[in-house]
């Protein structure tokens, strides 16, 4: 209660609640969209780095290989929930279910960063390496809600679109530069924070809470679109996160992750992408609906994970694992 | 001041399908050059794009090609191929030209 | 390549403005889509616009409507009304189009 | 004459001359729109964010209302005498005459936050709350400027844009802004302040610089449209800041605030909007000619304060009142 | 709706260039207005163009012009001398308008 | 041998790594333009400050003279050999090789940043003055290369025409900032120092690293030229470099500089500029292949001074002076 509270009172809600607010009474506040996606650069950049000189200073990269293949399972396997769901409470066609499945099934990062923040600023320790593991989650639901849109096509994607396909989801920005400043965070190490801290470690909470301000108003933008979506879908945006989040923990303690760790990995299981996987869904299923799945992954789920799921993941994880 | 007649393509499609476009465009030796211009939101059958600070995923560009009559009608047909089931539209007008051998 | 003739609708108003100018053609049923460009400047009755870094207020952006012709001249006639004494303007032009159902 | 050579000689004044200055030899320099607009939204939250945790600190909140009421009159009543001056001194037209003058009756937040700059740096104190003042002067003068212009016209605003004015009104992006940052200061407190110092107080000095140098840019480019503005308006822009600073010294005086206080609320009665007002305007009285208030509120008052009113105002405050 | 027919100028320039062309047409007493729209990259006689985030040298806008038939021939051909051997080009079509008046 | 590894591995140069890979792979991460420029921006004003704040430390300025005037000769010199260098291994036309010839006297802001961020981590000094030649090295080489372009031609530009090359060179706008920036430090100094600190000092590394994240991407893009090149072409981005070196190293060690201050003229002569003079270019000979020189000046030098060249001069330069 008191951690709800405290999340909720801490200036990176309050600023998205803000946008929301200002979003909603329609008021003509606006961040610049290139400033915007600057924002969202700098903090997959900082959570990268931070992590990897994490990691360096503590030297054994071991204890990463199996957290890696837990998690690139789980973003394989959660599509498959995902469209069960979708299929039952609602009526989106079947591409539209393999599309917002694979969103579900990857993972959102300015979630994991609020999270970050809201366990840095409860003393709340977690694993280094959980910056590789949010890359590894990126993009194998893709597949995954690739196969459930097309499963009774005749026709798969012909060689040329397979190929464009492969190449988006390797060489996807956000995996591309989560994984790069990962790997330039271990091959710099203390030293390469020395130089960087006051860019990607003081400046992380200011940018964070300018970033959610933008994020409040696109979210409240998509409120508009839920007349029209039926309360099965916006059923499912809400059941989705918790049914993420219980795998996501329950995989957090198999793997004997610490209390902040479990917390996050709940985190990326209920979290659903809006960067990575809408772009490649425009290669892969252009005959979906790209505002249903945005309209569900940033109007519903991001919030609902914002204000109420961290604290409770990281409530839960307290007792499962602490 | 004299001028000559030619056709004026406008195609609208979705960023990340843009390179492929100009691809096409600079393999048809017909065509001199184009131009792209940026969108800021568009509505279509794949519903309403508006800017998005969180992804470019939607974003589209308009690419506009001015050419002989000839050329804009395969050209036409050739991107209307290539958009396949893909976002966008491909538009066909009238243009007249100083410089006949520019285009 | 077979083409068909349809209208091509270009209305450049401020910035302020598009949400009502795309609220009407959201309600107009003959309008099946609409492309947005952002404009840097412009100059007409009322004065000259260049960016401005402080505000927003005077940007302007060009609304792309392909739509039939009936259809165009209810809706030039429309947004003439809609914009009564703001600043904008309307015009309307040629063009073809490959698949006639999109438009 | 110490104070104003110290005030010359700073960097953010300096940044202004030297954009001005680039402008001037139509330099090719150029801030782009998008990071310029950033760093002015980045200006506002940190005034407001600011103000609300000095609010925070000394935690009473009831010596706000009665400067809060005087600020709102004199929003409300500066366009009498702007407008009187203008039909006074030039021939524009009662349309216009009434949209500059909603322009002067509110504030530029520019100018407030150069001034509080100013004062920081000579180690003068004012009141947290005066951020909520700046957002409580920037719109009344805009219904006042309105009545003005549309005085003796037989037929008023319809319903629908007298709907549409009102929501401009309440709704514009840089008072929600600042409303809703100084509510986020008054909520967070000491422990936001820890967290977002890092950003919104020494990051605060350099964006300052760069936002102004922009703004020399753009005062420059102005100035081409000076030729055809005749004496009467350049005049009308020099004289309305000092009557707006007089006016707004005997309230501080009168309101019993600091030296700092004091002085900024001359400061914000002498400045001109360019940022809420123009927007509201283009609603308000689309047919009066923006270029007009633009280049008189950017072009010739505020360089005029922020070279040489600001000083100035120091120094009247500190005879008033210290 | 009544429609009056006017010329529609595209000139496709340099960014750099653009000052002395909007000036050209500053001095035009035919013109009423133009419209400029940036570009984001372009291909023609000299090269490929593409953002570049380093230097804004490359950068072209689209100026849009709407005027009267013999205002259109002129202004086509002082840009033509005006551009000289600088990059650019210029387009010309048909377009109706409402208000005959405003162009 | 140490050095370059250390230069390798710092975090400016993996970032710049990390664009070029990325870039290669084709990866759609992409720095929106309005913000890499600014960036530029940013960089060119810190060093212009931060070089000010430094002379006006040690309070002399007579020491300056010499190395502007030398600076300012070698930007008009340096073109020449660049030519004839071209006109021996290619067979670009007159005009292109006069356009690449002038980019090869002037210099690279970014490439200096770099070289200044190498010295700083080493612990070298070097004196503050330099930002003044960077500024003096970039548009003399403008004149040479139009001459040298327009050499047998009988008719020269015309009048209107000259005036406004005359103007891009002076009014030129990294040229102005950087002018103006070293102004302010000098005026300002340590007082100025202080409130600017966070932003120019502390904020350098960390903006450094995404503008040079940018740079890789805008290199790897122009790989697709090399193809159509020839191998001339390619040897001459890589020798010219050299030989500005050597000329540069000598004329260091002629002005009796420090080690860092010779590293960094050798650095100045051997970079190619990509912001200044592409933009002189458009005016002075339009009918010259902007992609030539920028696939040139960005596809090869700059790559090769950041990763080889740098640490290679410095170790020069520690023999030749230390
Ligand atoms: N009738 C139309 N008029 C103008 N632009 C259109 C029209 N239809 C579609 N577009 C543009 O083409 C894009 C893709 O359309 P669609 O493939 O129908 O979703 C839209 O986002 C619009 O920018
Ligand atoms: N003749 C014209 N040609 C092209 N664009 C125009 C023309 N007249 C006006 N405009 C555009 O419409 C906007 C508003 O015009 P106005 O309402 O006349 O001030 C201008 O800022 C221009 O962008
Ligand atoms: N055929 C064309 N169609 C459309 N735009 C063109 C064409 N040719 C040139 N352009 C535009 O004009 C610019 C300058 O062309 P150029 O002077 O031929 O290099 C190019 O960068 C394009 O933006
Ligand atoms: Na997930
Ligand atoms: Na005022
Ligand atoms: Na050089």
């Amino acid at each position: 209660m008191d951690a709800a509270l405290a999340n909720l009172l801490s200036p990176p809600v309050l600023c998205f609640l803000l946008g929301l607010l200002a979003g909603i009474v329609r008021s003509d506040l606006e961040i610049p969209e290139a400033v915007a996606r600057s924002l969202a650069l700098y903090l997959i950049f900082s959570i990268g780095f931070k992590g990897g000189v994490e990691l360096a200073a503590n030297g054994d990269l071991r204890p990463l290989l199996a957290p890696l293949l837990v998690a690139a399972g789980l973003s394989l396997l959660l599509p498959l929930p995902a469209f069960g769901l979708l299929r039952l409470l609602t009526r989106v066609s079947r591409v539209d279910a393999g599309a917002i499945a694979a969103h579900y099934g990857s993972v959102s990062i300015v979630t994991y960063v609020a999270a970050t923040s809201f366990l840095q600023s409860r003393g709340i320790r977690f694993e280094g390496f959980l910056a590789a593991v949010v890359a590894v989650m990126e993009t194998p639901a893709i597949l995954t809600g690739l196969l459930l849109a097309r499963a009774g096509e005749t026709t798969g994607l012909d060689a040329r679109r397979r190929r464009e396909l492969v190449h988006e989801i390797l060489a996807n920005g956000s995996v591309v530069l989560l994984l790069g400043s990962f790997t330039i965070g271990i091959l710099t190490g203390a030293e390469g924070m020395r130089r960087l801290e006051p860019v990607v470690a003081s400046g992380f909470q200011g940018v964070l809470c300018f970033f959610l301000l933008d994020m409040g108003l696109l979210v409240a933008r998509r409120f508009a679109g839920f007349a029209t979506m039926g309360a099965g879908l916006l059923l499912f945006g809400l059941l989705m996160p918790l049914l993420g989040a219980s795998v996501g923990l329950a995989a957090g303690r198999l793997l004997g992750l610490s209390v902040g760790g479990t917390a996050l990995f709940a985190t990326l299981a209920a979290s659903a992408s809006y960067i990575a996987v809408p772009a490649a869904m425009r290669l892969a299923l252009p005959r979906a609906n790209p505002s249903l799945s945005l309209s569900l992954a940033l109007g519903i789920t991001f919030p609902f994970n914002l204000v109420v799921g961290i604290p409770l993941y990281v409530a839960a994880a307290g007792r499962l694992v602490g | 001041m004299q001028t000559y007649k030619r056709k004026r393509l406008e195609i609208v499609v979705e960023k990340r399908r843009a390179p492929a476009v100009l691809d096409l465009l600079d393999r048809e030796p017909g065509i001199t050059g184009w131009t792209m211009l940026p969108c800021i939101g568009g509505r279509g059958h794949t519903g309403t794009r508006l800017p998005e600070g969180a992804t470019d995923a939607l974003d589209t560009v308009l690419i506009l090609v001015v050419t002989s009559e000839e050329v804009a009608h395969r050209t036409m047909a050739a991107v209307l191929e290539l958009l396949e089931e893909f976002v966008g539209v491909v538009l066909m007008g009238e243009v007249e030209v100083a410089r006949p051998a520019h285009f």
